[in-house]
């Protein structure tokens, strides 16, 4: 296995055109076939909130070692229209080539200054003459981008085929729309600069954040899911409610978030596990739940997809902007988990770990994710199934005694033992108002700071189950001069960041801060020297966090907050620039 | 051994004020529960906040007490669940069609398999007296000092139009009628609505016993036909010396949890949670 | 001098998709106003989110471009802050009747005095392809792969029921009419709702403009007595191969702003800050 | 002026009895007249959450002195039902008494064992002589408990009358009532140990919290009142509904506390001065609002009234466990002012100041209040609106250019220049999308990036405005032993405390923090030495503030959660254990 880019190890393909062109699909489609191929691969898509027009783009990049994040720059751009051209030809790589249609009629020597050299192919003509619909030209352009790079059109078809299973006449059309693109670039013999040799060990999977935390949900036996499509959640919904008869899961698009969120509360109430999903406006409106769930100690995973705000904000970009809000947001006062995944393989692992912390401390989770990590594709490793355990917690199936089923039963640890409706002998109480041990409402002193020290006294337990699941990771160099420190979806570039510093001779390493609630101890001991804090936000809400927990206060911080993630060149001039 | 109205009590001491018509539906309830021979342990009672949310103290069944205005997604979801269960939803007006208002139509036309009791005081009783949105033109309270404005919510008619498949009234003050009512809307296959006017002796001082002892009609003696969309609709407008009373309204329907696959094989609940997850990550690959 | 509807444009790039409803809506909306002879000034459009939210990016009148299901609340207290105004609502069909459905009977019922103009493409069109409220049994959807089971709400019979003083329909691919249906829905006075028949040539392959073309039928056309609010429900529930459009209900009935003392004098904006205090403080000593 | 209680130089009146007996009335028109004859007053209500039966009691205390707080002892015990006997007379002072009803036939020598007398009286029968409704036993036992601690019967009938001004029947009655339970005590000449002088110059008003944030509201020119019931917040929505005449003010019952939010927001947009109140799981559903009020910078005033949570919780009792909520709540980030009143007179300055800010910066400000607070009377001097003056921040009136009208100008303070719809000549918009500044949608990262800027730029203005309204208040002993911290309706019972402390000999100070967002400056200053932190909630939520912005971290606390206020005497119980 080989990869060689004109930049670097990675060879970096950028699709550009208009939003309704297929651009996502595309990438997707490629980025699965040089999996196929054995190349590792990220793939993230660039979009504006609106459905015809506009530009679109798709970064894929490959390489034969793992790759985290998009970069700025493209040795190849596939233009389906020509504002693409102009839009991405700034940013390539210099030997670069831009497959464009030929009808497109570029002006002659355009990028030649900067050592990039137009590909026209005829893919409006190629379409019309295999009589498929316009949005068949992203497929030849696959076919000759796979040709200008050296990879094999058998593995592109195969996964085209896949895609379209059953449906033999659009395969049939789509297999030669490769072909054609295909042969017309390998005719011409370009003798393009990248080289991609296939290896030998195809790769395990090509998913999304989204996609990893479905499968981790249903690894963890999630039945329910009950949401209201939100950018960058509604891929969520759109998994349970296309598997639902795959999944054995119920899957509702629901009225409203307050009505998600009251549904996975109510099915989490009648013995389910259950989850719901959406991004900042939608969390807002759930809130009132949250506070619910805590109260009646019901169960509650929520994926919270971070985009910028206030408000609608940027209904298709990223951020990392609520991280204190699904700290504190919710009125009362209750012990809660914030976990934050920086990579498919955490959002499958820390998903399917979810369900367990929330109901053996019956408490809410919240799967704290942003859209450039749940909406990117990345390479991994098939998903270790037997990591996946399930662990329900103090669940009672019949009452033996003594005395009556004590829902909110006073127990040392916080957690009492919970038992389903329908169980014969019990009758499972669910209160909002404070409340007995019994389940009736009180409003006796004694009592109410009783129950409240009772669900306080979770707080060790859950600390204790948290530190067991490494909520700090730490990457890179063991005796660094700089430390990087960052969370979920500013992972990737940081990681990739790593890798250009250590080039450079700087050597460095990332901190990981995966739990956000509780806060993890420890992590005083990498805040030593230099370090540097990225966040995809503007006031550096881990940083408070830290320094509310640790007392150390960064000096140097780097922020992104215009709604796109970080490139690692940026992360890696911020860290330079620093160290001076 | 059957069921007796004490099984049925949980013992906590009732707090709702003397004479209010909340007694005589926790009353009746109980006795449909009885009657129909329901087991208490597969019956689940959702209520909302407000004084008619205390049913769940006293009711002692599987109990939900939730959030104001969120019955029904909650109950939806318990139902789907575990399709096996009984479940009820005991809501205030204000609970169901103010704050609540944004679930209902959606709980009708999906047809949730479940009774849906409204306690209609036509006030808001726990925060002493306001108005309610069923609250008629005209009456004074605290937010309304010279009189409510608007035309109040008529949740009959709203039912209705939602597409409940079982719309009923009936009148605390009747408690045989209350009763077979109730047993009606609980083995009703389907969305049942019951809206209880409920007098609330304490805060509304013009629909009290007396009001509607005057005024409520029992539509099975007026030869009303259940299965008739439009009288019942014209039936449902009719509030002023007359005040019908009984069963609107009945359509059979599929059920919500008809439509789920997952479902088929039984209750969600009682199946297992570790499936074969192959055919689900092969999509990826 | 009068206006022109390039004085109208806001001059942004206009995002929609090419064919989309919306375009006929934005034009006949910018018409109206013209022939209305309104000052856009004295216009204020809010929008919810959705494809029909960026409306208030291309219509250079006064704009709130607010949140999710949020128009008429917003709207609401914007003409009582002055209600010198005209108030335009627009909303989608999962704006108005799933995250919003909780605020809609109440505007009804208040009669607040605006129009509310629903972009209804029976689909989510933002958020790519879910299903809507109004989206008909068995549309197959992002979220409905085996075609939604629900029946679909109904805007009009909502509207009748919740009590909205002018309730029309009309169809994005008939311009003229809309434009008519429009102005008569902006100087109602009162809560005026317009479903407006939209093609999502994108997401709803099934009710496109071909579909419609063929059904509808204009309530004008056909002696419809728009006073009369029982062949006003009955005509709302058709939906097949005939689907009415038109005016189907007008009322006249005080507005909200008509309740409030404080408004009597004048638009509340336009009234001072300051106030003497004395008579308020005076209930504490 | 003189006053002598039993224990100190407070007289305490308890009135217990059920729910609909009226006794909250009972005690306000009591303290009125105490007000009115010269005297300081503090009254607050204990009630569970129900309408009627339960147990309910008012404590009322009256001082030639300024009081701040409840305790929990009684010099006069009004029971108005044999079970208020049973639960006050175990906290009643020496020397006490009981007002009580003939009729229950109370065990005689009851309460002798602690010197406590009791004295029954023909409540029922004199009303039942007088033909009044039932509810009038509590005034005849007014008359009643004002003979025994000397209280002038004519102001408190002269109050009763104003009350039921126009009503000259029920006047009459309750001044027949009155006077017939001051004859039937005053002839018995019992030789109670309490002592009351009026004093010669009266009071100058007696209200709540509420009443107060209400009067600060009207006298900042609020005219539109938006809320959905919701205990302890609901009297601001009766008092601008019954005040909407006389006040020229919009008071709206919304549907639910979103539309409350949004109907606040929309007539902000159009030029009003509105306002909006809850409780926590009401501004849990606002907080989707709150961000559009930020992102559309439209000013936003909402009174968030705490009571004890999660959820539901304890609906009529009182709490500080949403400071962290209203400082994070809602998604994305942007500029708030958190402001906490500690009393009835800052109640009044401060929301009629939150009016000012939130329009000078074109934000939301959250009035942070609790149950005790809001719901309890104080007498205060009359509110000096001299004191109270508006600023609207940039108001532009008519656009000269140049270029149009920019809602958004990038102005260099980060405020821009903002104008009401049907101003000639100038089209207002307002986006909850990210925009350019002419308002328009904008997802350009140049544009966003600029945008969010301008917003953050407003954080030092104010910044500066904050400091400049005593966000920290001290009080007591300048080279104090030990320091209390605490905030809002903690401030009272603190107070009371030093007091109490000052007799013990111990120096003490309490500083009260006002302001919690953004936080002000300085605090570090006053924590020195012995510190201890009061709240009342369970996580000491001022704590984690102060220790974010300062460092400090509490090594002593009192915190109180369970759903009562402190009493003075357990402050000073802990601070004295603290000190050892
Ligand atoms: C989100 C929220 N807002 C407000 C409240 C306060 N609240 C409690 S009950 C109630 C209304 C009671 O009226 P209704 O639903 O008719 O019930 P009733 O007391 O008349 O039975 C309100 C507004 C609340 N608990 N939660
Ligand atoms: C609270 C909240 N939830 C979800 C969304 C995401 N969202 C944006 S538009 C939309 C629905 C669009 O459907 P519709 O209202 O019918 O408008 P259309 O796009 O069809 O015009 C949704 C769910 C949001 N912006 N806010
Ligand atoms: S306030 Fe009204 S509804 Fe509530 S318990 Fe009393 S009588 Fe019943
Ligand atoms: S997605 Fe549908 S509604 Fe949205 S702009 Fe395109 S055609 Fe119009
Ligand atoms: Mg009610
Ligand atoms: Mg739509």
């Amino acid at each position: 296995m080989k990869c060689k880019g004109l930049r670097d190890d990675t060879v970096s393909v950028v699709i550009g055109g208009e939003a309704g062109q297929g651009i996502s699909r595309s990438g997707e489609l490629l980025g699965k076939a040089l999996m196929r191929c054995g190349f590792h691969c990220y793939g993230t898509m660039d979009y504006p909130s609106l459905i015809r027009g506009g530009h679109n783009f798709y970064q894929l990049r490959a390489s034969s070692r793992p790759v985290y994040s998009q970069t700025p720059y493209a040795d190849v751009l596939i233009a389906l229209n020509r504002e693409s051209v102009g839009l991405h030809l700034g940013s390539m790589n210099a030997g670069g080539g831009v497959i464009h249609d030929e009808r497109d009629a570029l002006e002659e020597g355009l990028g030649r200054d900067r050592g990039i050299n137009l590909y026209p192919v005829p893919l409006t003509d190629i379409v019309k003459e295999l009589g498929g619909p316009d949005i068949m030209r992203n497929t030849v352009a696959l076919g000759a981008a796979s040709a200008l790079i050296g990879l094999d059109a058998g593995t592109l078809k195969q996964v085209v085929a896949e895609t379209f299973e059953g449906r033999e006449k659009i395969i049939k059309m789509n297999e030669d729309a490769i072909q054609r693109g295909y042969t017309y670039v390998a005719g011409q013999d370009y003798g393009f600069g990248c080289c991609l040799e296939s290896g030998e060990r195809p790769r395990g999977q090509w998913l999304t954040g989204n996609d990893a935390i479905a499968l981790g949900a249903m690894a963890a036996g999630c039945k329910f899911y009950s949401a209201y499509p939100m950018t960058p959640a509604s891929p969520l919904l759109h998994y349970f409610a296309s598997h639902d008869k795959a999944g054995g899961t119920v899957a509702i698009q629901t009225e409203s978030e307050i009505a998600a969120a009251m549904m996975a509360i109510g099915a989490s109430y009648a013995g389910i596990r259950s989850m719901t999903g959406t991004s900042g406006g939608g969390f807002s409106l759930m809130t009132e739940s949250l506070s619910l769930a805590a109260m009646s100690e019901t169960p509650l995973v929520v994926m919270l997809g971070q985009r910028p705000g206030p408000s609608t904000g940027l209904a298709t970009y990223s951020a990392q902007g609520d991280l204190l809000f699904a700290v504190y947001g919710a009125h009362g006062e209750f012990q809660r988990i914030v976990v934050a995944p920086g990579d498919v393989d955490e959002c499958f692992y820390l998903a399917a770990e979810a369900f367990n912390l929330a109901e053996r401390f019956q408490i809410p989770v919240i799967l704290l994710t942003d859209k450039t990590l749940v909406e990117s594709n990345q390479t991994t490793d098939a998903f270790d199934l037997s990591r996946v355990s399930i662990d329900r917690g103090k669940l009672v199936e019949s009452w033996e005694g003594p005395g009556e089923y004590l829902r909110y039963r006073d127990d040392e640890d916080g957690v009492s033992p919970r038992a389903f409706p329908g169980a014969e002998g019990i009758l499972v109480p669910a209160n909002s108002n404070e409340h007995l041990e019994n389940g009736l409402s009180t409003s006796s002193s004694e009592a109410v700071a009783k129950m409240v020290d009772k669900r306080f006294r979770k707080a060790q337990h859950i600390r204790a189950a948290v530190e067991g699941l490494q909520p700090i990771r730490v990457y890179g160099d063991k005796r660094p001069r700089v430390t990087l420190v960052g969370w979920g979806g500013t992972k990737g570039p940081a990681l990739e960041a790593l890798g250009m510093l250590r080039d450079d001779g700087v050597k460095a390493r990332f901190v990981q801060v995966v739990f956000m609630e509780p806060f993890p101890g420890g992590l005083e001991k990498y805040l030593k020297g230099t370090c540097v804090l990225f966040e995809d936000n503007r006031s550096a809400q881990l940083g408070t966090l830290i320094r509310l927990n640790t007392g150390y206060a960064f000096k140097h911080v780097g922020l992104r907050y215009d709604g796109r993630p970080f490139n690692p060149g940026e992360i890696r001039d911020r860290v330079l620039e620093v160290l001076g | 051994m059957s069921l007796t109205m004490k099984d049925l009590d949980t013992g906590a001491t009732n707090t709702w004020c003397p004479g209010c018509g909340n007694f005589a539906i926790l009353m009746t309830v109980k006795q449909a529960l009885i009657q129909l021979g329901l087991n208490p342990s597969q019956v689940v009672a959702v209520s909302g906040i407000g004084c008619h949310g205390k049913t769940t103290d006293y009711l002692k069944v599987n109990t939900f007490h939730v959030i104001h205005g969120r019955v029904l997604p909650a109950a939806t979801a318990i139902k789907l669940a575990n399709h096996g269960l009984t479940v009820l939803g005991f809501a205030g007006d204000g609970d169901a069609f103010n704050i609540g208002m944004g679930h209902f139509p959606h709980a009708a036309r999906r047809n949730v398999n479940m009774a849906y009791i409204v306690h209609d005081n036509l006030i808001y009783g726990l925060t002493t007296g306001q108005a309610s949105p069923t609250s008629r033109q005209g009456l004074v309270t605290k937010t309304t000092p010279r009189g409510s404005a608007e035309p109040g919510v008529n949740p009959l008619t709203q039912s209705l139009t939602g597409g409940a498949t079982f719309v009923a009234r009936t009148f605390a003050g009747e408690a045989k009628h209350m009763t077979e009512v109730l047993k009606r809307a609980i083995t009703h296959r389907g969305f049942a609505v019951v809206d209880v006017l409920q007098p609330c002796v304490t805060f509304n001082r013009v629909n009290t016993y007396e009001f509607y002892k005057q005024r409520v009609r029992k539509l099975e003696e007026e030869g009303h036909d259940e299965g008739d969309f439009e009288a019942a609709y014209r039936r449902a407008q009719e509030w002023g010396d007359v005040i019908p009373i009984g069963v609107f309204y009945v359509e059979e329907r599929p059920t919500y949890e008809d439509g789920f696959p997952a479902l088929a094989g039984g209750p969600l609940v009682g199946q297992p949670l570790s499936r074969d997850l192959s055919g689900l990550m092969a999509e990826f690959k």
